[in-house]
């Protein structure tokens, strides 16, 4: 991957139709063949969605904007690209998504963002992902040779999403599948195996956990963080996180960072 | 072609400012954007004299059919902006608007006579949204507050005024008034509506800054009704914004006096809004004489 | 149980002013309207001195998230409000509040005293969002002359006054201050918010009345940043309108300070609405002291 | 029927669960199974409809406010009632109804305002429907003895609403079905019969002519208006329409009226 992982994104909202919606425990995979997308966005980007009709008029007259979605995988089609999309519903806007039937119109802006870069020369992938966080270590898994996959797991339900990866450690909170441990505990027995990059994403608190533990380590870390957002592309500076050089905005400098910028995650 | 305040534009669809930073676009969508522009001249976010971090996150909540924003003007401040970002906004192949704000008269002169000696800036926005510090009073929601301020900037250029009106006023038609009598030569209306949200679980503000500003479509009746009296009693070009997000909305404004069009919130959900907009504006036809 | 005045209310849920006609309901709903009324304490329709036809048609535009209306304030005037209104909503099994508009303040003290004698009525409110045609402004939009209106008419009753602020105010704050300091016992806002809407063919006002009024979801971050920012200014109680849809938006009403809510908009979409949000607020669970 | 025909409403929204959902040239007939309203509407009363999901984010976001329409036919269901309407997609809210399917929420109030009066003694009722005004003159029809219904429509699409009827007079404005007339030619005709009662629904230019044929003739007739409404159960007074002793609300003074009351339907 190059210097600045970014794909560039069509400047305007475009529409894909959906292709695929299946259950995977407590989440969904959506499929979507976007025609008019590039075929190549990187691993950690993120994409604008919106349902084309009836975005609107849920709980509180909600959801208006568009909400951003890592893509979990990326396959070229012709034309264009299949885009597929791990989603948990948490609200007007996930839930409208959630319904989305093969045929439905998908509208959407991107790649956007800066994705993963690569791990540091001579040193393993380990690849940490916690619950919807684990949708972007997907396709990066497919993209490194024979990375270590760490998933953590509110329950069985929520950990069926490790389904989609060959061999994972894992972990669950309730113990149900799995370790009865956090990811973190797993990361710190991964960590004594030798020279590592670890490339995370997952809810504030996993991801404090994992750049403290890597900071104490001298580990490099990198981090793919949310916000709320509106745009997706630095019109609205309303998705700032704080860094070490003050705020920045998590949708064009981010979502991944450094864990180094970081003074934590939280 | 639209003509504001003497300056050609090849359409009368602007961006509200701080609602499209191209600079940040360009890095996302490449020199693309460039080529098939959104907007008819581009209009910077609002700089002031110091630089600003803005407000602490959370800034953003959506409300039904609109948005409260609280982001707090981050800039890099005039001289910043003078250095690093005005000669990436010189390269748009659009005439260029540069916002401004002062916390106090001689903030506001500052700036003017600064961003006016630049030749890359075809026209100077002033916000004036913001409580004097001085006078305790917001600059925009009093006739002869604004009025002043205007006196004691129009000299210091050549380039047209606009005054950026404040909702949040009992009259903002007596606002423009003044404005336009103290040598304003346009005015754009209308900027965010004060609002609040609160955290679902605890009950306390969501915002950083506490209070925000709405926008979007849930404001566009308000801003309608305030762009036609403004309309009605200033002579000088009217900008209208507040809720556009289809040329429908478009014709309605320019139908109620309008001379230009800003697009804002809009422009988050679809970065190309401008041109949709500005497209469909001219399939839906004619504008009747102003109402 | 809410106490509001020194009145014991069943709960904290009214109707807006305007929002919702018992009299009308019962014809169309019968008497079990009255088994299951929707709100704790009902608040009438505006009256006036004279009898008012109200606006020509057409009165209402739908908006996102919310309406514009230009109702124009139809009644039957004092006498017939007494003579033929007041019977029937005495017969409702809540307390009574009767909403009152003067023109002028002769106008006000008349509707204050020859109201305030009639023991069906237990509170009264005071819709100041109009002009006081003697001084040109709206009553509602300045302080002083708020605080004028009420030092008229608080001698003339003993009954609980109620004043209906309106947002289309620089700083509703100062109002409900002037207006406690004047003698008045509690406040409720906010009203709509001032907004117009075009016909689609023609490009001309579409409501008969020019301009009307924009409530529903639309105003609500509005609503509860007035509410809260009244709440933390005055000590009398607040009560809290604008867009309440959910027990939730009750809930963040009340966080925000209020002491009652007040259902409008959305009683037109649900007659029971107001059941149903205290219903929903109960469920949610206990309101945070205020912010 | 009484005095006043008006059913009472329960007196909050209900949800009521689609049956059907079919196209007739024109427009869309939808059924839906009410089991909580009463059995008996009358004739020209209507019904205040929202969808139960995704009544918002259309053209404008909208729309927000529930929308009127008459009943078309009601039969006794155990338990409450199947409601037929008769619907022309013309904006957000009636573009949101037509695509209702079986098993979706309605969400409804009803019934609500004044039907129609019965006919005068000794006349003959003579029903005249435009376009959508068809709608409530179904139900009319099934309660009169053998009245004469005749209905005006823009074209033979349209026409296919007067299929519901055993034997309509017909006329379109394109002759495509039926005469190339004005359904009030047919009933200048018709008004040579005798003695009649004329019950009337459709736009307001053919309400009108209606109205000043039978008060030149001395004819009584009862008109089923329409005007902006919204709540339908006098609450707004957003409703009001002119007559000859000021405005009243539609909604709960009609939308039937005499004619009489009226200086012009327009
Ligand atoms: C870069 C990035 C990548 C992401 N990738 C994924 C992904 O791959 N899969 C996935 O499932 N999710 C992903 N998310 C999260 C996803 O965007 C959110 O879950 C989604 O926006 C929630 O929208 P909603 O309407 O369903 O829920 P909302 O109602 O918007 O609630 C979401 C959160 O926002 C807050 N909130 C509640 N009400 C409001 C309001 N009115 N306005 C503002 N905030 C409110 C609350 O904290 C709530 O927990 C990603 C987010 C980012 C920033
Ligand atoms: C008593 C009664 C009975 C009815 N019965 C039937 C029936 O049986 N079948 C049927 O199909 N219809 C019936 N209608 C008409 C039906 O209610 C309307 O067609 C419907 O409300 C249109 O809603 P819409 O969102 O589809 O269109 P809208 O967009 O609401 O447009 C409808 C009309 O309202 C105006 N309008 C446009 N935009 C707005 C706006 N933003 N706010 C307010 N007005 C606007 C325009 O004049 C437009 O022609 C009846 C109406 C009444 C009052
Ligand atoms: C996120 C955000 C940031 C804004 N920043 C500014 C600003 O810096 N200066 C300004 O004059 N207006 C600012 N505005 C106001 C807009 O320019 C515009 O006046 C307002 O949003 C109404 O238009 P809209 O409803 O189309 O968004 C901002 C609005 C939003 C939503
Ligand atoms: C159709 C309509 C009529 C109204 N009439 C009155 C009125 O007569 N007096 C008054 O004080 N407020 C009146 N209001 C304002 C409401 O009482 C309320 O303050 C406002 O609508 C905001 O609340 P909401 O958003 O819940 O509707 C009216 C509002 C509507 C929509
Ligand atoms: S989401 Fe708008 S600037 Fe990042
Ligand atoms: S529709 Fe509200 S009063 Fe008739």
């Amino acid at each position: 991957m190059g210097s600045e992982p970014r794909t560039l994104a069509p400047p305007q909202r475009r529409s894909a139709t959906v292709v695929g919606n299946e259950e995977l425990g407590a989440y969904r995979l959506i499929a979507a063949h976007d025609r008019d997308g590039p075929a190549d966005p990187r691993p950690g980007q993120f994409y604008m969605l919106a349902a084309v009709e009836g975005w609107g008029g849920r709980s509180d007259e909600r959801p208006y904007l568009p909400r951003a979605f890592s893509y979990a995988r990326a396959r070229p089609a012709e034309p264009g690209v299949r885009l597929e999309f791990l989603l948990e519903a948490i609200g007007p806007g996930t839930e409208r998504l959630a319904e989305l039937e093969a045929g439905d119109g998908l509208a959407l802006v991107g790649p956007l963002g800066i994705g993963f870069r690569a791990p540091e020369p001579d040193t393993r992938a380990l690849l940490v992902g916690g619950g919807i966080g684990t949708a972007p270590l997907l396709c990066l898994a497919e993209e490194l040779d024979e990375p270590r996959v760490l998933l953590g797991f509110r329950s069985g339900e929520h950990a069926k999403a490790a389904r989609l990866f060959p061999d994972p450690g894992l972990a669950t909170d309730d113990g149900s599948v799995g370790r009865a441990v956090l990811v973190t505990e797993l990361l710190a027995e991964e960590l004594e195996g030798g020279p590592a990059t670890v490339l995370a994403c997952g809810p504030p608190p996993m991801l404090e956990a994992v750049r403290a533990m890597c900071a104490e380590r001298g580990v490099p870390a990198q981090l793919a963080m949310e916000s709320g957002m509106a745009c997706g592309f630095g019109a609205c500076f309303g998705c700032v996180v704080p860094t070490r050089d003050g705020y920045i905005r998590l949708c064009v400098d981010g979502p991944v960072l450094e864990a180094g910028r970081l003074e934590s995650a939280l | 072609m639209t003509e504001l305040c003497g300056i050609e534009l090849r359409g009368p669809v602007l961006n509200g400012s701080g609602t499209f930073d191209a600079i940040a676009a360009r890095r996302a969508f490449g020199d693309s954007l460039l080529e098939r522009f959104p907007f008819d001249a581009f209009v910077s976010k609002t700089i002031t004299v110091e630089p600003r971090e803005g407000n602490p996150p959370p800034r953003l909540w959506e409300t039904p059919a609109g948005m409260i924003n609280s982001i707090g003007l981050p800039n890099k401040g005039l001289e910043g902006f003078l250095a690093s970002d005005l000669p990436q906004l010189a390269e748009l192949p659009v005439p260029l608007v540069v916002s401004v704000m002062g916390f106090t008269r001689d903030e506001l002169a500052t700036l003017v006579e600064r961003v006016g000696e630049r030749e890359e800036v075809e026209l100077i926005e002033l916000n004036v949204s913001c409580p004097n510090v001085e006078t305790g009073l917001v600059m925009g929601a009093d006739p002869a507050e604004t009025g002043r301020a205007l006196e004691r900037v129009r000299p210091l250029t050549q380039k047209p005024l606009i005054v950026k009106l404040t909702p949040n006023a009992v009259d903002p038609a007596a606002v423009a008034a003044a404005a336009e009598t103290a040598g304003a030569d346009a005015v754009s209306l209308i900027n965010t509506l004060k609002g609040m949200a609160l955290h679902p679980r605890t009950g306390r503000p969501w915002l950083g800054g506490v209070t925000g500003g709405v926008s979007g479509p849930s404001v566009r009746a308000v801003a309608l009704e305030q762009v036609h009296a403004v309309a009605e009693r200033v002579g000088i070009p009217v900008i209208g914004m507040g809720g556009i997000a289809s040329g429908r909305d478009a014709w309605d404004f320019l139908a109620a006096g309008a001379t230009c069009i800003a697009v804002g919130t809009e422009n988050f959900r679809d970065p190309a809004a401008g041109r949709r907009i500005a497209s469909e504006l001219s399939e839906r036809g004619p504008v009747p004489a102003g109402v």
